[in-house]
Protein backbone atom coordinates (compact mmCIF):
# COMPACT_ATOMS: atom_id res chain seq x y z
CA UNK A 1 0.00 0.00 0.00
CA UNK A 2 1.38 3.32 -0.90
CA UNK A 3 0.53 6.39 1.05
CA UNK A 4 0.52 9.69 -0.66
CA UNK A 5 1.29 12.45 1.73
CA UNK A 6 1.21 16.00 0.52
CA UNK A 7 2.68 17.99 3.32
CA UNK A 8 2.93 21.72 3.27
CA UNK A 9 5.97 23.17 4.91
CA UNK A 10 5.35 26.20 7.04
CA UNK A 11 7.93 28.81 7.80
CA UNK A 12 6.60 29.46 11.29
CA UNK A 13 3.72 28.88 13.66
CA UNK A 14 1.76 31.92 12.44
CA UNK A 15 1.86 30.62 8.90
CA UNK A 16 0.59 27.23 10.05
CA UNK A 17 -2.17 28.83 12.12
CA UNK A 18 -3.26 30.95 9.19
CA UNK A 19 -3.37 27.92 6.99
CA UNK A 20 -5.65 26.17 9.51
CA UNK A 21 -7.86 29.23 9.90
CA UNK A 22 -8.28 29.55 6.15
CA UNK A 23 -8.76 25.84 5.61
CA UNK A 24 -11.53 25.75 8.18
CA UNK A 25 -13.03 29.07 7.03
CA UNK A 26 -12.83 30.39 10.55
CA UNK A 27 -13.63 33.92 11.68
CA UNK A 28 -10.34 35.14 13.01
CA UNK A 29 -12.10 37.18 15.70
CA UNK A 30 -13.79 34.06 17.04
CA UNK A 31 -11.36 31.20 16.79
CA UNK A 32 -12.67 27.86 18.08
CA UNK A 33 -9.53 27.38 20.10
CA UNK A 34 -10.02 23.74 21.12
CA UNK A 35 -10.47 22.66 17.53
CA UNK A 36 -7.59 24.69 16.19
CA UNK A 37 -5.29 23.54 18.97
CA UNK A 38 -6.06 19.94 18.17
CA UNK A 39 -5.40 20.41 14.48
CA UNK A 40 -2.24 22.36 15.21
CA UNK A 41 -0.87 19.68 17.51
CA UNK A 42 -1.81 16.97 15.04
CA UNK A 43 0.21 18.71 12.39
CA UNK A 44 3.20 18.98 14.68
CA UNK A 45 2.92 15.33 15.59
CA UNK A 46 2.80 14.40 11.93
CA UNK A 47 5.91 16.45 11.26
CA UNK A 48 7.69 14.78 14.15
CA UNK A 49 6.63 11.31 13.04
CA UNK A 50 8.10 12.08 9.64
CA UNK A 51 11.28 13.16 11.37
CA UNK A 52 11.06 16.63 9.92
CA UNK A 53 13.09 19.13 11.89
CA UNK A 54 10.68 21.38 13.62
CA UNK A 55 11.68 24.85 14.73
CA UNK A 56 11.23 25.21 18.46
CA UNK A 57 8.89 28.15 17.83
CA UNK A 58 6.23 25.66 16.77
CA UNK A 59 6.36 24.09 20.21
CA UNK A 60 6.20 27.47 21.90
CA UNK A 61 3.01 28.19 19.99
CA UNK A 62 1.59 24.81 20.96
CA UNK A 63 2.16 25.74 24.58
CA UNK A 64 0.48 29.11 24.04
CA UNK A 65 -2.54 27.49 22.41
CA UNK A 66 -2.87 25.01 25.28
CA UNK A 67 -2.65 27.84 27.75
CA UNK A 68 -5.42 29.77 26.00
CA UNK A 69 -7.51 26.64 25.80
CA UNK A 70 -7.17 25.97 29.50
CA UNK A 71 -7.97 29.58 30.35
CA UNK A 72 -11.15 29.37 28.33
CA UNK A 73 -12.17 26.21 30.13
CA UNK A 74 -11.75 27.80 33.53
CA UNK A 75 -14.97 28.98 35.08
CA UNK A 76 -15.00 32.73 35.23
CA UNK A 77 -14.83 34.35 38.59
CA UNK A 78 -17.84 36.73 38.69
CA UNK A 79 -15.72 39.70 39.69
CA UNK A 80 -13.46 39.29 36.70
CA UNK A 81 -16.27 38.52 34.32
CA UNK A 82 -17.25 42.18 34.26
CA UNK A 83 -14.22 43.32 32.38
CA UNK A 84 -14.12 39.97 30.65
CA UNK A 85 -10.85 39.63 28.82
CA UNK A 86 -10.78 37.19 25.95
CA UNK A 87 -7.71 35.01 26.39
CA UNK A 88 -7.51 34.81 22.61
CA UNK A 89 -7.14 38.55 22.18
CA UNK A 90 -3.36 38.70 22.32
CA UNK A 91 -3.01 35.89 19.78
CA UNK A 92 -5.56 37.42 17.40
CA UNK A 93 -3.75 40.74 17.55
CA UNK A 94 -0.47 39.07 16.63
CA UNK A 95 -2.10 37.08 13.86
CA UNK A 96 -3.67 40.19 12.37
CA UNK A 97 -0.39 42.07 12.50
CA UNK A 98 1.36 39.18 10.81
CA UNK A 99 -1.37 39.06 8.17
CA UNK A 100 -1.04 42.77 7.45
CA UNK A 101 2.67 42.34 6.73
CA UNK A 102 2.02 39.25 4.70
CA UNK A 103 -0.43 41.23 2.55
CA UNK A 104 1.95 44.12 1.83
CA UNK A 105 4.70 41.64 1.13
CA UNK A 106 2.66 40.44 -1.84
CA UNK A 107 2.34 43.99 -3.17
CA UNK A 108 6.05 44.63 -2.65
CA UNK A 109 6.89 41.37 -4.37
CA UNK A 110 5.08 42.57 -7.49
CA UNK A 111 7.00 45.83 -7.38
CA UNK A 112 10.25 43.92 -7.05
CA UNK A 113 9.44 41.76 -10.06
CA UNK A 114 8.77 44.91 -12.13
CA UNK A 115 11.88 46.76 -11.03
CA UNK A 116 14.62 44.22 -10.46
CA UNK A 117 15.06 43.95 -14.21
CA UNK A 118 16.34 47.49 -14.16
CA UNK A 119 20.07 47.42 -13.53
CA UNK A 120 22.49 50.11 -12.52
CA UNK A 121 26.21 50.52 -12.91
CA UNK A 122 28.64 50.16 -10.05
CA UNK A 123 30.77 53.08 -8.94
CA UNK A 124 34.06 51.66 -10.21
CA UNK A 125 34.37 54.36 -12.89
CA UNK A 126 33.99 57.10 -10.27
CA UNK A 127 36.49 55.28 -8.01
CA UNK A 128 38.94 55.14 -10.88
CA UNK A 129 38.62 58.87 -11.51
CA UNK A 130 38.96 59.70 -7.81
CA UNK A 131 42.08 57.56 -7.63
CA UNK A 132 43.48 59.30 -10.70
CA UNK A 133 43.59 62.65 -8.89
CA UNK A 134 47.04 63.56 -7.61
CA UNK A 135 47.62 62.43 -4.04
CA UNK A 136 47.83 65.17 -1.42
CA UNK A 137 51.17 65.51 0.40
CA UNK A 138 49.70 64.09 3.54
CA UNK A 139 46.98 61.47 4.01
CA UNK A 140 45.02 61.00 7.20
CA UNK A 141 45.87 57.84 9.10
CA UNK A 142 42.60 58.23 11.07
CA UNK A 143 40.50 57.74 7.94
CA UNK A 144 42.47 54.62 7.08
CA UNK A 145 42.08 53.19 10.59
CA UNK A 146 38.35 53.98 10.63
CA UNK A 147 37.91 52.18 7.33
CA UNK A 148 39.61 49.10 8.70
CA UNK A 149 37.50 49.16 11.86
CA UNK A 150 34.36 49.49 9.76
CA UNK A 151 35.36 46.43 7.73
CA UNK A 152 36.12 44.41 10.86
CA UNK A 153 32.80 45.33 12.46
CA UNK A 154 30.96 44.36 9.29
CA UNK A 155 32.75 41.01 9.26
CA UNK A 156 32.10 40.50 12.96
CA UNK A 157 28.35 41.13 12.71
CA UNK A 158 28.15 38.66 9.84
CA UNK A 159 29.85 36.10 12.08
CA UNK A 160 27.50 36.89 14.98
CA UNK A 161 24.51 36.22 12.80
CA UNK A 162 25.99 32.95 11.60
CA UNK A 163 26.62 31.88 15.20
CA UNK A 164 23.12 32.62 16.39
CA UNK A 165 21.77 30.62 13.48
CA UNK A 166 23.76 27.59 14.53
CA UNK A 167 22.67 28.07 18.11
CA UNK A 168 19.01 28.09 17.10
CA UNK A 169 19.37 24.81 15.29
CA UNK A 170 21.17 23.24 18.16
CA UNK A 171 18.68 22.94 21.00
CA UNK A 172 15.77 20.55 20.72
CA UNK A 173 13.41 18.99 23.21
CA UNK A 174 15.37 15.77 22.77
CA UNK A 175 18.56 17.46 23.95
CA UNK A 176 16.74 18.78 26.96
CA UNK A 177 15.38 15.33 27.80
CA UNK A 178 18.89 13.94 27.74
CA UNK A 179 20.08 16.82 29.88
CA UNK A 180 17.38 16.36 32.53
CA UNK A 181 18.01 12.63 32.66
CA UNK A 182 21.73 13.25 33.01
CA UNK A 183 21.20 15.57 35.95
CA UNK A 184 18.95 12.97 37.59
CA UNK A 185 21.52 10.26 37.07
CA UNK A 186 23.90 12.27 39.22
CA UNK A 187 21.47 13.84 41.65
CA UNK A 188 18.57 12.06 43.32
CA UNK A 189 16.27 15.02 42.78
CA UNK A 190 16.31 18.46 41.26
CA UNK A 191 14.12 21.50 41.83
CA UNK A 192 12.01 22.54 38.87
CA UNK A 193 12.96 26.16 39.62
CA UNK A 194 16.65 25.42 39.27
CA UNK A 195 16.21 23.80 35.90
CA UNK A 196 14.29 26.80 34.61
CA UNK A 197 16.57 29.39 36.20
CA UNK A 198 19.58 27.89 34.45
CA UNK A 199 18.06 28.51 31.04
CA UNK A 200 19.60 31.37 29.14
CA UNK A 201 16.42 32.46 27.39
CA UNK A 202 12.68 31.93 27.25
CA UNK A 203 12.92 29.45 24.42
CA UNK A 204 15.25 27.19 26.36
CA UNK A 205 12.97 27.43 29.41
CA UNK A 206 9.99 26.32 27.34
CA UNK A 207 11.94 23.45 25.83
CA UNK A 208 12.96 22.37 29.31
CA UNK A 209 9.34 22.45 30.41
CA UNK A 210 8.26 20.37 27.42
CA UNK A 211 11.06 17.92 28.12
CA UNK A 212 9.81 17.47 31.68
CA UNK A 213 6.25 16.87 30.44
CA UNK A 214 7.51 14.28 27.99
CA UNK A 215 9.53 12.49 30.67
CA UNK A 216 6.50 12.36 32.96
CA UNK A 217 4.48 10.85 30.14
CA UNK A 218 7.19 8.29 29.51
CA UNK A 219 7.08 7.52 33.26
CA UNK A 220 10.78 8.14 33.60
CA UNK A 221 10.40 10.83 36.22
CA UNK A 222 7.78 11.99 38.66
CA UNK A 223 7.18 15.35 40.24
CA UNK A 224 5.91 16.27 43.64
CA UNK A 225 4.92 19.37 45.47
CA UNK A 226 4.33 19.37 49.24
CA UNK A 227 1.72 22.10 49.11
CA UNK A 228 0.57 24.98 46.95
CA UNK A 229 3.37 27.30 45.82
CA UNK A 230 6.02 25.04 47.30
CA UNK A 231 9.01 24.20 45.20
CA UNK A 232 8.32 21.49 42.67
CA UNK A 233 10.65 18.55 43.07
CA UNK A 234 11.59 16.29 40.16
CA UNK A 235 12.70 12.72 40.90
CA UNK A 236 13.81 9.70 38.97
CA UNK A 237 11.36 6.86 38.84
CA UNK B 1 24.49 77.53 -18.82
CA UNK B 2 21.81 76.59 -21.32
CA UNK B 3 19.43 73.74 -20.67
CA UNK B 4 21.00 71.55 -23.37
CA UNK B 5 24.44 71.69 -21.83
CA UNK B 6 22.99 71.13 -18.37
CA UNK B 7 21.28 67.98 -19.62
CA UNK B 8 24.50 66.71 -21.15
CA UNK B 9 26.44 67.46 -17.96
CA UNK B 10 23.83 65.70 -15.81
CA UNK B 11 23.85 62.61 -18.00
CA UNK B 12 27.62 62.59 -17.91
CA UNK B 13 27.83 62.92 -14.13
CA UNK B 14 25.18 60.30 -13.45
CA UNK B 15 26.91 57.93 -15.86
CA UNK B 16 30.31 58.30 -14.24
CA UNK B 17 29.02 58.16 -10.68
CA UNK B 18 27.04 54.93 -11.02
CA UNK B 19 25.66 55.51 -7.53
CA UNK B 20 22.79 57.95 -6.93
CA UNK B 21 23.83 61.62 -7.02
CA UNK B 22 21.95 64.07 -4.81
CA UNK B 23 20.04 67.02 -6.24
CA UNK B 24 22.14 69.21 -3.99
CA UNK B 25 25.46 67.97 -5.38
CA UNK B 26 24.22 68.42 -8.96
CA UNK B 27 22.98 71.91 -8.10
CA UNK B 28 26.34 72.85 -6.55
CA UNK B 29 28.35 71.61 -9.50
CA UNK B 30 26.13 73.14 -12.18
CA UNK B 31 25.39 76.33 -10.24
CA UNK B 32 21.70 75.98 -11.06
CA UNK B 33 19.14 76.34 -8.29
CA UNK B 34 17.53 73.11 -7.18
CA UNK B 35 14.06 74.03 -8.36
CA UNK B 36 15.12 74.78 -11.94
CA UNK B 37 17.35 71.74 -11.89
CA UNK B 38 14.50 69.52 -10.82
CA UNK B 39 12.47 70.76 -13.81
CA UNK B 40 15.35 70.01 -16.17
CA UNK B 41 15.77 66.51 -14.74
CA UNK B 42 12.05 65.87 -15.08
CA UNK B 43 12.33 66.89 -18.74
CA UNK B 44 15.22 64.47 -19.11
CA UNK B 45 13.17 61.69 -17.50
CA UNK B 46 10.65 62.33 -20.29
CA UNK B 47 13.38 62.44 -22.97
CA UNK B 48 14.59 59.01 -21.86
CA UNK B 49 11.12 57.59 -22.45
CA UNK B 50 11.80 57.72 -26.17
CA UNK B 51 11.99 54.22 -27.58
CA UNK B 52 15.50 54.52 -28.96
CA UNK B 53 16.81 54.88 -25.42
CA UNK B 54 17.90 51.94 -23.30
CA UNK B 55 18.47 53.73 -20.01
CA UNK B 56 16.41 55.90 -17.70
CA UNK B 57 16.80 58.20 -14.70
CA UNK B 58 15.45 56.93 -11.40
CA UNK B 59 14.71 59.21 -8.46
CA UNK B 60 15.57 57.86 -5.02
CA UNK B 61 15.47 59.97 -1.86
CA UNK B 62 16.06 63.24 -3.73
CA UNK B 63 18.96 61.66 -5.57
CA UNK B 64 19.17 60.50 -9.15
CA UNK B 65 20.66 57.42 -10.70
CA UNK B 66 20.96 56.02 -14.21
CA UNK B 67 19.48 52.55 -14.64
CA UNK B 68 18.77 50.27 -17.55
CA UNK B 69 15.19 49.94 -18.75
CA UNK B 70 13.57 46.83 -17.29
CA UNK B 71 11.77 45.98 -20.54
CA UNK B 72 15.15 45.41 -22.20
CA UNK B 73 16.30 42.98 -19.54
CA UNK B 74 16.09 40.00 -21.89
CA UNK B 75 19.01 41.36 -23.94
CA UNK B 76 21.18 42.05 -20.92
CA UNK B 77 20.41 38.59 -19.65
CA UNK B 78 21.44 37.01 -22.92
CA UNK B 79 24.64 39.02 -23.07
CA UNK B 80 25.85 38.99 -19.48
CA UNK B 81 23.78 36.44 -17.58
CA UNK B 82 23.79 38.84 -14.64
CA UNK B 83 22.67 37.98 -11.15
CA UNK B 84 19.95 40.56 -11.45
CA UNK B 85 17.22 38.77 -9.62
CA UNK B 86 17.20 39.68 -5.98
CA UNK B 87 16.63 36.01 -5.20
CA UNK B 88 14.84 36.60 -1.94
CA UNK B 89 12.79 33.88 -0.31
CA UNK B 90 9.27 34.52 0.94
CA UNK B 91 10.67 34.59 4.47
CA UNK B 92 13.28 37.21 3.55
CA UNK B 93 10.65 39.30 1.78
CA UNK B 94 8.43 39.21 4.85
CA UNK B 95 11.34 40.25 7.02
CA UNK B 96 12.11 43.04 4.60
CA UNK B 97 8.50 44.33 4.71
CA UNK B 98 8.55 44.46 8.49
CA UNK B 99 11.83 46.35 8.45
CA UNK B 100 10.54 48.75 5.77
CA UNK B 101 7.42 49.69 7.73
CA UNK B 102 8.79 49.58 11.26
CA UNK B 103 12.24 51.03 10.72
CA UNK B 104 14.34 51.61 12.71
CA UNK B 105 13.62 48.22 14.22
CA UNK B 106 15.44 45.56 16.26
CA UNK B 107 15.74 41.88 15.45
CA UNK B 108 13.62 40.88 18.42
CA UNK B 109 10.69 43.01 17.21
CA UNK B 110 10.97 41.40 13.77
CA UNK B 111 11.10 37.93 15.35
CA UNK B 112 8.02 38.62 17.39
CA UNK B 113 5.97 39.80 14.40
CA UNK B 114 7.00 36.82 12.29
CA UNK B 115 6.79 34.29 15.11
CA UNK B 116 10.13 32.80 14.07
CA UNK B 117 13.79 33.71 14.27
CA UNK B 118 14.88 36.02 11.47
CA UNK B 119 18.66 35.80 11.82
CA UNK B 120 19.26 34.07 8.53
CA UNK B 121 16.90 36.41 6.66
CA UNK B 122 18.54 39.48 8.15
CA UNK B 123 21.98 38.17 7.19
CA UNK B 124 20.78 37.63 3.63
CA UNK B 125 19.20 41.09 3.40
CA UNK B 126 22.36 42.71 4.73
CA UNK B 127 24.40 40.78 2.20
CA UNK B 128 22.07 41.90 -0.60
CA UNK B 129 22.40 45.51 0.58
CA UNK B 130 18.62 45.74 1.07
CA UNK B 131 18.94 46.72 4.72
CA UNK B 132 21.64 48.24 6.90
CA UNK B 133 22.37 48.88 10.52
CA UNK B 134 21.12 52.36 11.34
CA UNK B 135 22.04 52.56 15.00
CA UNK B 136 21.52 50.96 18.37
CA UNK B 137 18.39 50.92 20.51
CA UNK B 138 18.48 52.00 24.14
CA UNK B 139 18.01 49.30 26.70
CA UNK B 140 19.82 46.14 27.69
CA UNK B 141 22.39 44.92 25.21
CA UNK B 142 21.81 48.00 23.05
CA UNK B 143 20.44 45.89 20.18
CA UNK B 144 21.16 46.82 16.58
CA UNK B 145 18.49 48.81 14.73
CA UNK B 146 17.87 47.99 11.09
CA UNK B 147 16.54 50.18 8.28
CA UNK B 148 16.21 49.92 4.52
CA UNK B 149 18.79 51.18 1.99
CA UNK B 150 18.65 53.11 -1.27
CA UNK B 151 19.18 49.80 -3.05
CA UNK B 152 15.91 48.65 -1.49
CA UNK B 153 14.10 51.76 -2.78
CA UNK B 154 15.54 51.34 -6.26
CA UNK B 155 14.74 47.64 -6.57
CA UNK B 156 11.18 48.19 -5.39
CA UNK B 157 10.69 51.26 -7.58
CA UNK B 158 10.10 53.64 -4.67
CA UNK B 159 11.23 57.27 -4.62
CA UNK B 160 11.25 57.30 -0.85
CA UNK B 161 10.00 55.31 2.09
CA UNK B 162 6.82 57.42 2.04
CA UNK B 163 5.82 55.69 -1.17
CA UNK B 164 5.44 52.32 0.51
CA UNK B 165 1.99 50.88 -0.21
CA UNK B 166 -0.36 51.58 2.70
CA UNK B 167 -0.56 48.89 5.32
CA UNK B 168 -3.73 48.05 7.22
CA UNK B 169 -3.76 50.14 10.35
CA UNK B 170 -3.89 47.48 13.00
CA UNK B 171 -4.74 49.66 15.88
CA UNK B 172 -7.64 51.52 14.36
CA UNK B 173 -9.89 48.53 13.85
CA UNK C 1 13.46 43.93 -34.62
CA UNK C 2 13.13 47.54 -35.70
CA UNK C 3 16.08 49.89 -35.62
CA UNK C 4 14.68 51.91 -32.71
CA UNK C 5 14.44 48.92 -30.45
CA UNK C 6 17.88 47.72 -31.53
CA UNK C 7 19.33 51.10 -30.55
CA UNK C 8 17.65 50.98 -27.16
CA UNK C 9 18.87 47.43 -26.58
CA UNK C 10 22.44 48.35 -27.57
CA UNK C 11 22.50 51.36 -25.25
CA UNK C 12 21.09 49.21 -22.48
CA UNK C 13 23.65 46.43 -22.92
CA UNK C 14 26.63 48.77 -23.21
CA UNK C 15 25.46 50.63 -20.10
CA UNK C 16 25.08 47.55 -17.93
CA UNK C 17 28.26 45.93 -19.20
CA UNK C 18 30.53 48.91 -18.53
CA UNK C 19 33.31 47.05 -20.35
CA UNK C 20 33.66 46.96 -24.14
CA UNK C 21 31.23 44.58 -25.87
CA UNK C 22 32.24 42.95 -29.15
CA UNK C 23 30.26 43.45 -32.35
CA UNK C 24 29.95 39.69 -32.56
CA UNK C 25 28.34 39.37 -29.12
CA UNK C 26 25.92 42.19 -29.89
CA UNK C 27 25.07 40.58 -33.21
CA UNK C 28 24.45 37.20 -31.53
CA UNK C 29 22.18 38.63 -28.87
CA UNK C 30 20.17 40.86 -31.21
CA UNK C 31 20.13 38.38 -34.07
CA UNK C 32 21.10 41.13 -36.50
CA UNK C 33 23.94 40.55 -38.96
CA UNK C 34 27.17 42.36 -38.15
CA UNK C 35 27.07 44.60 -41.20
CA UNK C 36 23.59 45.97 -40.49
CA UNK C 37 24.47 46.26 -36.83
CA UNK C 38 27.56 48.26 -37.61
CA UNK C 39 25.44 50.71 -39.56
CA UNK C 40 23.00 51.06 -36.67
CA UNK C 41 25.83 51.66 -34.20
CA UNK C 42 27.35 54.27 -36.49
CA UNK C 43 23.97 56.01 -36.54
CA UNK C 44 23.94 55.88 -32.76
CA UNK C 45 27.44 57.38 -32.61
CA UNK C 46 25.98 60.27 -34.57
CA UNK C 47 22.90 60.48 -32.33
CA UNK C 48 25.14 60.80 -29.27
CA UNK C 49 26.82 63.82 -30.84
CA UNK C 50 23.73 65.85 -30.05
CA UNK C 51 24.56 68.45 -27.45
CA UNK C 52 22.05 67.27 -24.87
CA UNK C 53 23.96 64.03 -24.52
CA UNK C 54 26.72 63.50 -21.94
CA UNK C 55 27.92 60.10 -23.07
CA UNK C 56 29.20 58.59 -26.29
CA UNK C 57 30.03 55.27 -27.88
CA UNK C 58 33.70 54.51 -28.43
CA UNK C 59 34.87 51.82 -30.85
CA UNK C 60 37.89 49.78 -29.78
CA UNK C 61 39.03 46.77 -31.81
CA UNK C 62 35.58 45.93 -33.13
CA UNK C 63 34.15 46.33 -29.64
CA UNK C 64 32.03 49.14 -28.31
CA UNK C 65 31.99 50.89 -24.97
CA UNK C 66 29.99 53.72 -23.44
CA UNK C 67 32.16 56.57 -22.17
CA UNK C 68 31.54 60.01 -20.75
CA UNK C 69 32.22 62.92 -23.12
CA UNK C 70 35.68 64.37 -22.43
CA UNK C 71 34.48 67.95 -22.92
CA UNK C 72 32.26 67.52 -19.85
CA UNK C 73 35.07 66.27 -17.63
CA UNK C 74 35.15 69.53 -15.66
CA UNK C 75 31.73 68.68 -14.20
CA UNK C 76 32.79 65.17 -13.26
CA UNK C 77 35.87 66.55 -11.60
CA UNK C 78 33.86 69.12 -9.66
CA UNK C 79 31.44 66.42 -8.53
CA UNK C 80 34.10 63.94 -7.44
CA UNK C 81 36.80 66.24 -6.04
CA UNK C 82 35.03 66.70 -2.69
CA UNK C 83 34.74 62.92 -2.41
CA UNK C 84 38.48 62.61 -3.01
CA UNK C 85 39.22 64.45 0.26
CA UNK C 86 40.66 61.28 1.72
CA UNK C 87 43.05 61.19 -1.25
CA UNK C 88 41.75 57.85 -2.46
CA UNK C 89 38.39 56.35 -3.29
CA UNK C 90 36.54 54.53 -0.53
CA UNK C 91 37.21 51.24 -2.28
CA UNK C 92 40.94 51.89 -2.48
CA UNK C 93 41.10 53.08 1.14
CA UNK C 94 39.41 49.86 2.23
CA UNK C 95 41.87 47.80 0.23
CA UNK C 96 44.83 49.78 1.51
CA UNK C 97 43.74 49.47 5.15
CA UNK C 98 43.52 45.70 4.85
CA UNK C 99 46.96 45.52 3.26
CA UNK C 100 48.43 47.81 5.94
CA UNK C 101 47.10 45.80 8.88
CA UNK C 102 47.29 42.30 7.48
CA UNK C 103 50.50 42.46 5.43
CA UNK C 104 51.86 40.38 3.87
CA UNK C 105 48.48 39.47 2.42
CA UNK C 106 47.08 37.84 -0.72
CA UNK C 107 44.41 39.21 -3.01
CA UNK C 108 41.98 36.48 -2.04
CA UNK C 109 42.18 37.46 1.64
CA UNK C 110 41.52 41.09 0.70
CA UNK C 111 38.57 40.06 -1.47
CA UNK C 112 37.08 37.98 1.30
CA UNK C 113 37.32 40.78 3.88
CA UNK C 114 35.80 43.33 1.49
CA UNK C 115 33.24 40.97 0.01
CA UNK C 116 34.04 42.22 -3.51
CA UNK C 117 36.81 41.85 -6.06
CA UNK C 118 39.73 44.16 -5.44
CA UNK C 119 41.78 43.69 -8.62
CA UNK C 120 41.24 47.22 -9.93
CA UNK C 121 41.99 48.83 -6.57
CA UNK C 122 45.17 46.78 -6.14
CA UNK C 123 46.31 47.80 -9.62
CA UNK C 124 45.78 51.48 -8.85
CA UNK C 125 47.49 51.26 -5.46
CA UNK C 126 50.47 49.57 -7.14
CA UNK C 127 50.52 52.33 -9.73
CA UNK C 128 50.48 54.99 -7.02
CA UNK C 129 53.35 53.19 -5.29
CA UNK C 130 51.33 52.76 -2.09
CA UNK C 131 51.73 48.99 -2.09
CA UNK C 132 54.16 46.50 -3.61
CA UNK C 133 54.58 42.79 -4.11
CA UNK C 134 56.58 41.42 -1.19
CA UNK C 135 56.71 37.74 -2.08
CA UNK C 136 54.65 34.68 -2.74
CA UNK C 137 52.50 32.66 -0.37
CA UNK C 138 52.92 28.92 -0.10
CA UNK C 139 50.08 26.82 -1.42
CA UNK C 140 48.40 26.25 -4.74
CA UNK C 141 49.20 28.85 -7.38
CA UNK C 142 51.70 30.53 -5.02
CA UNK C 143 49.63 33.74 -4.90
CA UNK C 144 51.31 37.14 -4.71
CA UNK C 145 51.69 38.73 -1.26
CA UNK C 146 51.18 42.48 -0.94
CA UNK C 147 52.63 44.92 1.57
CA UNK C 148 52.88 48.67 2.00
CA UNK C 149 55.74 50.84 0.68
CA UNK C 150 57.86 53.67 1.99
CA UNK C 151 55.67 56.05 0.00
CA UNK C 152 52.77 54.76 2.07
CA UNK C 153 54.62 55.47 5.32
CA UNK C 154 55.62 58.94 4.18
CA UNK C 155 52.14 59.95 3.01
CA UNK C 156 50.51 58.77 6.23
CA UNK C 157 53.25 60.31 8.39
CA UNK C 158 54.46 57.04 9.88
CA UNK C 159 58.05 56.15 10.73
CA UNK C 160 57.39 52.44 10.44
CA UNK C 161 54.53 50.02 10.11
CA UNK C 162 54.69 49.49 13.89
CA UNK C 163 53.32 52.99 14.33
CA UNK C 164 49.94 52.02 12.86
CA UNK C 165 47.35 52.72 15.55
CA UNK C 166 46.43 49.49 17.38
CA UNK C 167 42.91 48.25 16.81
CA UNK C 168 42.67 45.47 19.36
CA UNK C 169 40.17 47.32 21.58
CA UNK C 170 37.67 46.89 18.78
CA UNK C 171 35.74 43.98 20.25
CA UNK C 172 35.58 45.20 23.82
CA UNK C 173 32.32 47.07 23.50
Amino acid sequence: MSINIKLEVFEGPFELLFHLIEKNKIDIYDIPIAEITEQYINYIKMMQSLDIDLASEFLVMAATLLEIKSKMLLPKIPKEAEKEEDPREELVKKLLEYKAYKDVTEILKQKLIENERSLCKDSSLADEIIDSFALPDRLSIEILVDKFKELMIRKQSQKDIEHSKIYKDEITVKDKIVEVLKILSIEKMVYFDNLIMNCINKLEAILTFLAILELIKQRKIYVEQASNFDKIIIRRR
Amino acid sequence: MDVKKAKAAIECMLFVSGDPVSLKDLSDVLEIDQETLKKIINQMIDDYKENTRGIKIVEINNSYQLCSKPELYEFVEKLLKPKAKAGLSQASLETLSIIAYKQPVTKSVIDSVRGVKSDACIARLLEKDMIKEVGRADGPGRPILYGTTNTFLRLFGLKSINELPPIKDLFKE
